[in-house]
C-alpha cells in the first residue's frame, strides 16, 4: 500500500540527516567517481585541441556588459571576452598593440595609433579609425547619450585628451593638454574597449548588447543562472581560438562551487583562499593563483576628531598585526604591501622591514597614551566594512587587535546598496563611520595607485586625504616618461602617505583560480586575469 | 457564483492598494539609493540631479505613486533602473520559475504529508502516530537552507552527484528541468509538509468523530471505504484552507532556496532589487507576489463549493 | 435456537489504563428477541441500552471492548446460527446492512453531506447485491416510495442539507431496510424530531411492519413510544435488565420499584397533583456500583438484602423477569 | 383565576432577521421569526408558550429580554415600556427578569465555582459585603437543594440535573420578578425533570415569581403552565387557560398536535389525526393562514387572508377562520 | 497563576511534553549560565583557526581560532532573545487587535483585518527583509521585524477564538444576568482565547529562531560581533569542507530548539484542547 512506501523514504531521509550530522564532516576520506579522462601529470602539456564549450562557476550576477559604465569583476569577466583595447599589457606589465598595430608619440602630448587592417566587429563591419573616433567621443561625454555616467572614465582616466581625429582610415591621432606617463597605461582599462557604434545606435546602451571585436560573442544571457559567450568566426586571431566557448554558470555558494568542480560538472570557478587546500586534494583538479594588483586597507575618517591626531592613526598601524590578517583571512597566502602592491612590479616598495609595518603593541600603548587615552578613558570608534568576506573577517580580527590599545571598535558589515553611498562620504560625518575597511585596486600604473587614492580632491580619495608634497609629486611623475625618474617620485610618495596613515594598507591577497586538470593554456596575472584566447580542453 | 467572485474580487481590491502603498513608503524609507548605485564614484551633485530628473524620482512622492499605479493597471511595470529591462516581461518570466518551484514542492509536500497523516489519524496514539508527528515535526524544524547546503555537500561527495546547471523550461527539457527543479523542490516541500501532515491528522480525526461515519460501518462498509471515501473527503476541507496559507510560507522558502541553487526566480529577482535599491523592481515583485497570493485563496474558496456542496455560492 | 436473537450475559467494559481493571459498563445482559417481534428497550440515559444495542452489530467505538463470556447469538434467514462475538470483521461486515441494520438518532448528522441521496443508498446495495446501476436505481426509487417520501426522483439527486429531519429519517429508514435485514434496530429514531414528525415516523414503522418480516429494537427513553410501538420490552437501568415482560404486562403491573416510579412520575405530569412523584437521588456512576441491587439507595423499599447483595433476573410469572428481592421467589410482589 | 395585576404586557410583537445576498451584502429578505405576538402574563402567573421547533418560541422569549432586539411592537413591564430603556438602563432592569437555559453543560461557565457563579449577579447589580454575599449564596443554594460544601466545586464535577439547579440558583439570587425558563427540563431525564419542575413550582410559591415557560413538551407544559400559547410559524394560533385548551382545543393545529403525543395505555385506540408534509420555511411564510398547506378543512379566505384573535369563550382566543 | 501550574503539570504527563520541557529548560539555563559555562570569552581568539574537536575546544574553533562552544552558548542567548521578544511584540499587537477585531465586529472588524491580510500577503521572509533594511541591521531591528511579521497570524487566531467564544451559551447567560462587557471580556471571553493563543506562541517561537537564521543566512540578522546560532552557520557555510563542526554544531542546535519549542506546542494543543485529544 502506498503508505509503506512513503514511511520508507522519509526514513531513508532521516537517517541520511542524522549520519552525516554524526560522521562529523565528510571531507577526507570519500573518493569521488574517477574522472573518465585521467590527464597524465606532470608530462608536458598535451598537444591543443580545438572545440570543446569552458564552463566557469562564478559567485556573482553580472549588472551589464557596458565596458564604458560596468566596472564590477562579474561584468568584466565576461566583457573582457567581448571587447578589445588599442593597446594591451603583457603579465610582466609591459605594453603590446592588440587593435593597433604600431603608434609612436611624436612630442609628449600626441600619441599616433596605426590600426590593425580586416579586424572585424561582431556584427561583421570592419574596424576604421571613424569607430576609435566615435568610442572616446561616447566615454568623454561628447555623444548624444550625453554623459554616461561612466565609472572614473572621465576625470582620472582620460580627463586629459583634448581631441581624437582619424588621420586615415586606419591611423588615429590623439593630443593630450598636458604630458601624462599613464595615458598609454590607461588605454589598457576596459574603459578604453573600442565599441561598434551601429549596435549603440540600434540598442541605445551595450547594457545588454555586444560592440565588440573580441574573440568570443555574446551568447544567451539568463539572469541570476547563467551567460554564454561563443567563438567569434572572424576574429582576427582566430587560429589563436580554439575554445568553442564559454558558459557562466552562477553558482553564489562556495561551498557549491567546490562540489561542482569535484563532480566535473564546471571547469572553472575561483575560490578562497580556505578552500583551495581542499581543491589541490583532488586528483582531477588543479590550482592556478597569481597575486593580485588588489590590497585591503583600513581608511579614516578625517572628520572624526580623534582621527585627526596622526599618533592615534599610527598607533592603529603598529597595533596591527598584519600577520594574523593574512593567516586567518586569506590562509597565509597574501603579502603586506603599501598602497602601490608587489603585482606592480618595480613600482612597489619593499615594506617587509619598515617601522610602521612591524607589529608594536607597547609602541602603540605608549602613542595612545601620550594622545591621552587609557584603560578607563578608552577611544570608541564606528567601523564599516565592505561587502566581501575577506573584509568582514579582517574587520573581526582587527577588533580583537585594537582591543589591546583602548580601542573599542564596532562593526557593521554593509551591503550593496549602502556600500558605495557611505563610501562616497567618508570624509564627512553624513557617513556615519569613522573607519572603513577597503578592497581597492590600484590599476597597473603608480599614477593610478598614488594619485587616484591620495591627490587632493581626485575620485577615490574618500577619506579627505591632502597632502600638497603628494600632489606636486603626482604631477610631476605624470609629466615625464623616463621610469627611473618616475620610479624616484612615487617611491617617496609611498613614504609619505605610509607615514601620514590615514589609510592603513594591509596586504595584497593571492587571487585563486580551480580549473579541472584537462583545462589547459590559460595563465591568469595581474594584468590580464581571464585571457582565454590560448586556452583548450585537452581530451 | 459570479455575485461571490464579484464581492471576493471587491473584497480584495484595498489589499492589493494597501499593499502597494505599503511597499511604495517602504522602498522610500530604505537608506541609501540607487543613484549613487550607478554612478559610484563620479557621483557629482549636478550628476546627481540630472539622473534623479531622468527617472522622475526628484518628484512629489505622491506624484510617483499614481504614476507607477497608473502604469501597473494598464499592465506597464515601468523598467529596472538597474538594467533599464521592462520588468513586467522579466517578471513573468522569472514567475514561470518560482511557480514551477511552488507547485512541485507543494505537490512534493502533499504525496507526503496527506498518506502520513491519514496513517497517523488511523492508528492514533500507536508507534506510527508518534513516529509521524515526529517526522512533521522534524520536517518544519530543519531551516531550508541548512538541509539545502547538506545535502549538495553530500550528494557531491558520497555519489559525486550535483544537480545540472543551466536552467532550461520545462517545455524545452522536461527531463533536465525535472532533473534541476527536483531537488530544491524536495527540500522546499519537506519543510513544509509538517504544518499539512498536521492539519490531515486533527481534520481526519475530527471528521472520524462525526455520527456519518458510524452509520457508514453500520452499512456494512469496510474500514478502507469508510475512510478514504468518507472521512478523507470530507477532510480535505480544512486542508485545502491550509493551501490558501501555505503559499506564503511556499513563496518565503523559494526565496530561500532560489539563491541557493540560483534558479532565475521571483525571489531572487526581488532580493537582488532591495540590494540593488531598484525600487521599481522591488514594488513590482512584491506587488506581483501579493497578487498571486490573493488569486490563489480566491481559488481556494472557489475550490471549496466545488467540493462541498453546502457551500452554494448566492 | 428458535428465537432470532440471543444475548447471554452480555458486559461492555471500558479500560481504565494498564493498571486498573476494565469498567463494566454494562453487565450481565440477558434478551431474546423472537422473529416478527417489536421488542422495547427503556431506560435513561447512560443506563447503558444504547451501547448494548451498538455491540450486537459489532459497533462499539473506540475505547469500548465487549466483556468475556459475553454471547450474542444470532439466527440467520437460511437457519445458520452465528456467535457474534467470535465474528472475524470481514464476516461482520457481511451481517452488517444485510441481516442486521441500524437507524439513528440524529438523522441531520446521520448522512455524509458529500454524497447525494441516491450515492448513500446504492452504497449499502454495493454491499451486499450485485445489482446494475439502472436495477440499483429502481429498487432506491421504489424503497423511497415504501416509506412515503413526496417527489422520490428530485430527493435522489439532493443532498442531505436541502432535507428535513423527517425526511432524512425515513431515507434512513429506506436505507436500513432495502436489503430487507431480519432485525432492525433503532436507536431513538424519533427523540429529536418534533411530537407531529414523531408521529408520522411512529406509524410508518408500524406500517412498515406488515410488508417485511423484519424484527425491530427499538431504544428509546419516553414511555408513550414504547406503549404506541412495542410489543416486549426490556428496562435497563445502571447498566443491567432490571425489567423484562410484555408491553400490557409493564404498564399495568410493573414489579420493579424502578420501573413502577418512571411509570408514576410520567403519569403524574396529566394528572390534577402539583406536586409530581420523583425518585430521589440520582443514577450511580459506573464503577462505584457496590456489590448489592444498583437502585438501593433510591428504592422506597430498600432492606438490608438489598445493599448486601445484587439480586438476579428470576422469571416472577410467565414472560415477565424482574431482578428484585421483593419479587425473588417466595415472596408474594409487593404492591 | 386569581385575579393578579398584570406583569407584563406584550402588544403585537415582532422580530424579523436579515438575510442578506448580492454582492454588497445588502438584505434581500427577512426571516420572519415572531409575527405580532399579543399576550399577558399575571404576577405569580406561569405563562407556557408550546410549539414545535422552528415555531419562534425561544425567539420570543429572549426578545422580551431583549437579549435579540425586536423589529416591532411593545414590552411593557410593570406599566413600563421595555424598549424605551437604554442600553444601560435595561442593564439594570435585567435584576427583575431573569433567563433560564436549556442545556445545563454550556449554560455555566467551566472555569468559575459554583459561589463565583452565585456571586457574579450579585456583584454585578447590588455593593454588599463579602459576609452579606455569603449570606445570599447560602439561602438560595440551600433553596436549590445544593449542600454548602458543594459551593467551590466546579460544573463538570456536576450531573445535569445539579447543574440545572445551580442555573435557577444563579437565576433567582437577585429576586427577578419575573423569569423566562427556555426548555429548562428538555434535555433532562424523566426522573430527573420531575425534581427540577417540583422545584420550580415551590420557588414560584416562595418568591412570587412569574413565569415565561417554553417548551416543546406538551405534557410538561399543560403540568406547570396556568395559561398558554400555542406558536406556529412566529403567529400564536390559540391562547387560553390551560385546562380549558386541553379538554377543549379549537384550532386545528392544536387538535393535531394534542393527538400527535403518544399515550401512556398500549390498548387505548389510537385515533390520531395525521398532519403531512413539513413547517413551511419562515424566510417566506405562506398568505393567509401560516397553517393552511397542512390544515384538513382549510377554506379560501384561508389562503389569503391571516385570520384574526378572537375570544370564543371568557380568556381564551383562537386565531382561525373556523370561527368567523 | 493556578492554571498555569495545572497546564504544566498535565504538560509533564504527556512524553512529549515532558521533553520539551526539559529541553527547553536546559536551553534557557544555558544561555542564562553562559559566562559560566563557557571556558572562553565568545569572541576571544584564543586557538588555533578550524582546530577541530578537542578536549579544550568540546566543539573546536572556527576561522578566526574562536572557541565554537562558547560561542554556542552565548549564541543561545541572542537567538532565544530574538524570539522571545519577536513573539513578544507579535503576540501583544496581535492579541489586542484580534481582541478588538472579534468582539466589537462591525466596520473595526473589517479595517483591521484589512491590515492583516496586506501583512499576511507578505511572504514572511520577505516582509522581515525589507523591515530590517529599514531599520538598520542588528538586534533590535532584527527583532521589530520578525515580530511585525507575527503579528497577523495572532491577530487571526485571536479573532477566531473570540468570535468562537462570543457564541457560546455562558457568555450569553453573563450578559442576561447584566454582567457589563469589560467583566465579559476578562471572565468569560478570554480564558478561551489563552489556549490557542499560548499554542500559537510556541509555535511562533520555533518560526521566529528560523526566520533569524534564514535572515542571518542572507547576511541580514546579526551583526559581528554578537553571533546567534543563524549567523554562526552563515559564516561557517565557506568553510563546509575544512570546518564542517563551524557548521554542524549551530545548525544542529537550531534545529533541536525549534524542534523542542514545535513538540511542546503540539501537546499543548492536546493538553489546552481536550476535545483533540481523543
Amino acid at each position: 500500500m502506498n503508505v509503506k512506501k512513503w514511511i520508507s523514504v522519509s526514513l531513508a531521509g532521516v537517517m541520511l540527516l542524522g549520519t552525516l550530522a554524526g560522521c562529523g564532516g565528510p571531507s577526507s576520506n570519500a573518493t569521488p567517481a574517477p574522472q573518465d579522462s585521467t590527464a597524465p601529470v606532470g608530462s608536458e602539456a598535451p598537444a591543443p585541441v580545438s572545440g570543446g564549450t569552458l564552463r566557469w562557476g562564478t559567485d556573482s550576477e553580472p549588472t551589464g556588459f557596458d565596458p564604458h559604465t560596468n566596472s564590477e569583476e562579474a561584468s568584466l569577466r565576461v566583457m573582457n571576452q567581448l571587447y578589445e583595447t588599442l593597446v594591451e599589457r603583457n603579465a610582466d606589465m609591459t605594453i603590446y598593440g592588440q587593435l593597433a598595430e604600431s603608434w609612436e608619440i611624436p612630442d609628449e602630448t600626441t600619441y599616433v595609433f596605426k590600426l590593425r587592417e580586416g579586424v572585424k566587429f561582431h556584427s561583421g563591419r570592419e574596424m576604421t579609425a571613424d569607430d576609435v573616433v566615435y568610442t572616446f567621443d561616447r566615454i568623454l561625454g561628447k555623444t548624444e547619450a550625453g554623459d554616461i555616467g561612466a565609472l572614473g572614465s572621465k576625470s582620472s582616466y582620460y580627463g586629459g585628451v583634448t581631441s581624437v581625429e582619424a588621420l586615415d582610415t586606419y591611423t588615429v591621432q590623439f593630443t593630450l593638454d598636458a604630458p601624462n606617463a599613464a595615458f598609454l597605461g590607461n588605454l589598457t582599462s576596459n574603459y578604453g574597449a573600442i565599441v561598434d557604434k551601429d549596435v549603440i545606435a540600434e540598442k541605445g546602451d551595450l547594457m545588454r548588447a555586444d560592440g565588440g571585436t573580441g574573440p568570443f560573442t555574446l551568447g544567451e544571457w539568463l539572469p541570476d543562472n547563467y551567460v554564454t559567450v561563443s567563438k567569434f568566426a572572424d576574429y582576427w586571431e582566430a587560429d589563436r581560438v580554439s575554445l568553442d566557448g564559454i558558459t557562466y554558470y552562477l553558482i553564489g555558494d562556495e561551498a557549491a562551487r567546490l562540489a561542482a568542480l569535484r563532480t566535473g560538472d564546471i571547469d572553472f570557478a575561483s575560490l578562497s583562499a580556505s578552500n583551495v587546500s581542499a581543491a589541490e586534494k583532488e586528483a582531477n583538479l588543479k590550482v592556478l593563483s597569481y597575486q593580485t594588483n588588489e590590497y585591503i586597507a583600513v581608511g579614516c575618517n578625517l572628520s572624526t576628531a580623534a582621527l585627526q591626531d596622526l599618533r592615534v592613526r599610527q598607533a592603529i598601524s603598529y597595533a596591527m598585526d598584519r600577520d594574523t590578517i593574512i593567516n586567518v583571512v586569506f590562509s597565509g597566502q597574501a603579502a603586506p604591501c603599501s598602497m602601490v602592491p608587489p603585482a606592480m612590479g618595480h613600482w612597489s616598495l619593499d615594506v617587509s622591514d619598515m617601522d610602521l609595518y612591524k607589529t608594536n603593541v607597547d609602541k602603540a600603548k605608549e602613542l595612545m597614551e601620550a594622545a591621552g587615552y587609557s584603560d578607563s578613558n578608552r577611544l570608541s570608534l564606528t567601523l564599516a566594512a565592505g561587502l566581501m568576506d575577506s573584509l568582514r573577517q579582517a574587520a573581526v580580527v582587527l577588533q580583537q587587535q585594537l582591543a589591546e590599545i583602548y580601542i573599542d571598535l564596532e562593526i557593521t558589515n554593509l551591503e550593496s546598496g549602502e556600500y558605495v553611498d557611505i563610501w562616497g562620504k567618508m570624509s564627512t560625518p553624513e557617513a556615519g563611520f569613522d573607519m572603513m575597511i577597503v578592497n581597492d585596486g590600484a590599476g597597473t600604473d603608480p599614477n593610478r595607485s598614488i594619485s587616484f587614492f591620495f591627490g587632493t580632491g581626485s575620485g577615490a580619495n574618500v577619506f579627505g586625504f591632502s597632502n600638497e608634497r603628494i600632489d606636486e609629486l603626482c604631477t610631476l611623475g605624470i609629466a615625464t616618461t623616463d621610469e627611473a625618474l618616475r620610479e624616484e617620485y612615487y617611491n617617496e610618495a609611498q613614504l609619505i602617505c605610509i607615514e601620514d596613515c590615514t589609510k592603513i594598507c594591509i596586504a595584497s591577497p593571492m587571487k585563486y583560480f580551480v580549473t579541472s586538470t584537462s583545462v589547459e593554456g590559460f595563465s591568469p596575472s595581474a594584468a590580464d586575469s581571464s585571457n582565454f584566447r590560448d586556452a583548450y580542453l585537452a581530451q | 457564483m459570479k455575485n461571490y467572485i464579484l464581492r471576493r474580487i471587491l473584497q480584495v481590491v484595498p489589499v492589493l492598494i494597501g499593499i502597494s502603498i505599503l511597499i511604495f513608503a517602504v522602498m522610500k524609507m530604505i537608506p541609501g539609493d540607487v543613484i549613487s548605485g550607478i554612478l559610484g564614484v563620479e557621483a557629482t551633485p549636478e550628476l546627481r540631479a540630472q539622473l534623479a530628473a531622468k527617472y522622475g524620482l526628484d518628484r512629489p512622492y505622491l506624484v510617483q505613486y499614481l504614476d507607477w499605479i497608473g502604469g501597473v493597471l494598464h499592465g506597464d511595470f515601468g523598467e529596472s533602473i538597474r538594467t533599464s529591462a521592462p520588468i513586467l516581461p522579466e517578471i513573468l518570466s522569472r514567475f514561470k520559475v518560482t511557480a514551477e518551484l511552488t507547485i512541485l514542492a507543494a505537490f512534493i509536500s502533499w504525496i507526503i504529508a496527506i498518506p502520513l497523516g491519514v496513517l497517523a489519524a488511523v492508528k492514533r496514539n500507536t508507534l506510527a502516530d508518534r513516529f509521524v508527528r515526529v517526522f512533521a515535526l522534524l520536517g518544519v524544524s530543519v531551516p531550508n537552507f541548512a538541509l539545502s547546503i547538506l545535502l549538495i555537500l553530500v550528494l557531491s561527495l558520497a555519489f559525486s552527484y550535483f544537480p545540472p546547471l543551466g536552467y532550461v523550461g520545462f517545455l524545452e527539457d522536461p527531463l533536465r528541468n525535472l532533473q534541476i527543479m527536483i531537488l530544491p523542490a524536495a527540500i522546499l516541500g519537506v519543510t513544509i509538509s509538517g504544518s499539512v501532515m498536521r492539519m490531515t491528522r486533527s481534520s481526519v480525526l475530527e471528521v472520524l468523530r462525526q455520527d456519518f461515519i458510524k452509520t457508514v460501518r453500520a452499512k456494512g462498509a469496510s474500514e478502507r471505504v469508510a475512510i478514504f471515501r468518507h472521512a478523507l473527503r470530507n477532510a480535505l476541507i480544512p486542508i485545502i484552507t491550509l493551501i490558501g496559507m501555505q503559499i506564503g510560507s511556499l513563496l518565503g522558502g523559494a526565496v530561500i532556496v532560489e539563491q541557493i541553487f540560483s534558479l532565475p526566480g521571483l525571489g531572487q529577482m526581488t532580493l537582488t532589487g532591495i540590494n540593488q535599491r531598484d525600487y521599481p523592481v522591488v514594488q513590482g515583485c512584491v506587488l506581483f507576489i501579493a497578487f498571486i497570493y490573493v488569486l490563489v485563496n480566491l481559488l481556494t474558496d472557489l475550490l471549496y463549493a466545488y467540493i462541498d456542496p453546502r457551500i452554494s455560492y448566492d | 435456537m428458535e428465537h432470532l436473537l440471543e444475548l447471554r450475559n452480555l458486559s461492555i467494559d471500558l479500560p481504565r489504563g494498564k493498571r486498573q481493571s476494565p469498567v463494566k459498563l454494562v453487565e450481565g445482559v440477558d434478551l431474546t428477541v423472537r422473529k416478527k417481534q417489536n421488542f422495547g428497550v427503556v431506560g435513561e440515559s447512560g443506563c447503558g441500552k444504547s451501547i448494548t444495542c451498538s455491540a450486537i452489530m459489532g459497533l462499539l467505538s473506540y475505547p469500548l471492548t465487549v466483556g468475556a463470556g459475553s454471547s450474542i447469538r444470532f439466527l440467520k434467514e437460511n437457519g445458520e446460527e452465528l456467535e457474534i462475538t467470535s465474528l472475524s470483521p470481514a464476516e461482520l461486515r457481511k451481517l452488517r446492512g444485510k441481516d442486521i441494520s441500524m437507524i439513528f438518532q440524529e438523522p441531520m448528522t446521520a448522512l455524509d453531506p458529500m454524497y447525494t441521496i441516491e450515492e448513500q443508498i446504492n452504497e449499502t446495495l454495493r454491499f451486499h447485491t450485485s445489482l446494475s446501476k439502472p436495477e440499483m436505481h429502481e429498487a432506491a426509487l421504489a424503497m423511497l416510495k415504501k416509506v412515503k417520501i413526496p417527489r422520490p426522483e428530485q430527493i435522489l439527486k439532493d443532498y442531505p442539507h436541502h432535507l428535513s429531519g423527517g425526511m432524512l429519517q425515513r431515507v434512513m429508514i429506506a436505507i436500513a431496510l432495502i436489503n430487507n435485514p431480519r432485525l432492525l434496530i433503532a436507536d431513538e429514531p424519533t427523540t429529536a424530531l418534533d411530537v407531529t414528525i414523531q408521529a408520522q415516523i411512529l406509524d410508518l414503522m408500524n406500517e412498515l411492519r406488515e410488508s417485511y418480516d423484519t424484527s425491530v429494537i427499538m431504544i428509546t427513553h419516553d414511555l408513550g413510544v414504547i406503549a404506541e410501538t412495542c410489543e416486549e420490552v426490556a428496562v435497563f437501568y445502571a447498566g443491567q435488565v432490571v425489567e423484562q415482560a410484555s408491553v400490557e404486562e409493564i404498564f399495568r403491573a410493573a414489579a420493579h420499584p424502578y420501573t413502577a416510579g418512571l411509570l408514576k412520575s410520567v403519569t403524574s405530569l396529566g394528572g390534577e397533583e402539583k406536586m409530581l412523584y420523583t425518585i430521589q437521588g440520582a443514577v450511580p456512576t459506573a464503577g462505584n456500583f457496590g456489590q448489592g441491587c444498583r437502585f438501593a439507595d433510591r428504592c422506597e423499599y430498600c432492606e438490608s438484602r438489598c445493599r448486601e447483595s445484587a439480586p438476579a433476573l428470576t422469571e416472577i410469572s410467565p414472560g415477565h423477569l424482574c431482578r428484585c428481592w421483593l419479587h425473588a421467589p417466595g415472596k408474594e410482589a409487593a404492591q | 383565576m386569581s385575579e393578579h395585576a398584570v406583569l407584563l404586557d406584550i402588544q403585537n410583537l415582532q422580530t424579523y432577521f436579515p438575510i442578506t445576498g448580492g454582492v454588497f451584502q445588502k438584505t434581500v429578505g427577512h426571516v420572519h421569526a415572531v409575527e405580532n405576538v399579543s399576550f399577558q402574563i399575571r404576577e405569580q402567573e406561569t405563562f407556557g408558550l408550546v410549539g414545535e421547533s422552528g415555531c419562534g418560541k425561544s425567539t420570543t422569549g429572549r426578545t422580551l429580554l431583549r437579549l435579540i432586539e425586536p423589529t416591532a411592537g411593545e414590552i411593557l413591564f410593570d406599566g413600563q415600556d421595555l424598549r424605551a430603556l437604554s442600553q444601560d438602563e435595561l442593564r439594570q432592569k435585567r435584576r427583575d427578569m431573569q433567563l433560564i437555559f436549556q442545556n445545563p453543560y454550556s449554560s455555566l461557565n467551566p472555569r468559575m465555582s459554583v459561589r463565583q457563579l452565585l456571586e457574579e449577579p450579585l456583584q454585578t447589580h447590588f455593593s454588599l459585603s463579602q459576609k452579606e454575599m455569603d449570606e445570599q449564596v447560602l439561602w438560595i443554594s440551600q433553596a436549590v437543594g445544593i449542600a454548602p460544601e458543594q459551593l467551590s466545586r466546579y460544573p463538570h464535577q456536576f450531573s445535569g440535573g445539579q447543574r440545572q439547579r445551580i442555573s435557577i440558583a444563579r437565576a433567582l439570587i437577585t429576586k427577578p420578578r419575573f423569569v423566562v425558563a427556555d426548555e429548562p427540563v428538555s434535555a433532562l431525564d424523566v426522573s430527573i425533570q420531575a425534581q427540577i419542575l417540583n422545584l420550580l413550582l415551590t420557588l414560584q410559591k416562595e418568591l412570587k415569581l412569574s413565569y415565561l415557560f417554553i417548551s416543546h413538551d406538551l405534557n410538561v407544559v399543560r403540568h406547570i403552565s396556568n395559561r398558554i400559547g400555542v406558536m406556529y410559524l412566529g403567529r400564536i394560533m390559540e391562547q387560553g387557560d390551560t385546562e380549558a385548551v386541553y379538554r377543549n382545543p379549537l384550532h386545528p393545529y392544536t387538535k393535531a398536535l394534542l393527538s400527535a403525543i403518544p399515550k401512556l395505555d398500549p390498548l387505548e385506540e389510537k385515533s390520531r389525526i395525521r398532519l403531512e408534509g413539513d413547517v413551511p420555511s419562515p424566510a417566506d411564510p405562506p398568505k393567509g393562514c401560516p397553517f393552511h398547506n397542512r390544515c384538513a378543512n382549510c377554506m379560501e379566505v384561508c389562503r389569503n387572508v391571516v385570520p384574526e384573535e378572537r375570544e370564543l369563550e371568557p380568556g381564551h382566543f383562537v386565531s382561525c377562520h373556523l370561527y368567523d | 497563576m493556578k492554571k498555569l501550574l495545572q497546564t504544566l503539570r498535565e504538560l509533564w504527563r504527556d512524553p512529549m511534553g515532558r521533553i520539551s520541557l526539559i529541553g527547553i529548560l536546559l536551553i534557557i539555563l544555558m544561555a542564562i549560565f553562559a559566562p559560566q559555562l563557557s571556558h572562553f570569552k565568545p569572541d576571544k581568539m584564543v586557538g588555533m583557526p578550524k582546530a577541530s574537536l578537542s578536549a579544550q575546544f568540546w566543539f573546536g574553533t572556527d576561522n578566526y581560532g574562536r572557541d565554537i562552544f562558547s560561542r554556542i552558548v552565548y549564541g543561545a542567548r541572542v537567538s532565544l532573545q530574538v524570539g522571545l521578544i519577536a513573539v513578544g511584540i507579535g503576540a501583544t499587537a496581535g492579541y489586542v487587535l484580534g481582541l478588538i477585531a472579534g468582539y466589537f465586529e462591525g466596520w473595526v472588524d473589517r479595517v483591521i483585518m484589512c491590515l492583516m491580510d496586506i501583512l499576511f500577503a507578505f511572504p514572511s521572509i520577505l516582509l522581515a527583509i525589507l523591515i530590517s533594511t529599514v531599520l538598520g541591521r542588528g538586534l533590535v531591528p532584527t527583532m521589530v521585524a520578525i515580530g511585525i511579521v507575527n503579528i497577523p497570524v495572532f491577530a487571526r487566531t485571536v479573532r477566531a477564538s473570540v468570535i468562537s467564544a462570543k457564541g457560546l451559551e455562558y457568555v450569553e447567560n453573563a450578559r442576561s444576568v447584566g454582567v457589563k462587557t469589560w467583566p465579559i471580556l476578562i471572565r468569560h471571553i478570554s480564558p478561551n482565547v489563552v489556549a490557542p493563543f499560548t499554542v500559537q506562541a510556541t509555535l511562533a517561537l520555533s518560526s521566529a529562531i528560523l526566520t533569524e537564521a534564514s535572515m542571518s543566512f542572507l547576511g541580514l540578522g546579526i551583526q559581528p560581533p554578537a553571533s546567534s546560532w543563524g549567523s554562526m552557520l552563515n559564516e561557517a557555510r565557506t568553510f563546509m569542507e575544512q570546518a564542517p563542526w563551524m557548521a554542524i554544531f549551530p545548525a544542529l542546535f537550531i534545529i533541536i530548539t525549534i524542534l523542542l519549542f514545535n513538540i511542546m506546542g503540539d501537546s499543548l494543543r492536546d493538553v489546552l484542547d481536550p476535545k483533540l485529544k481523543l
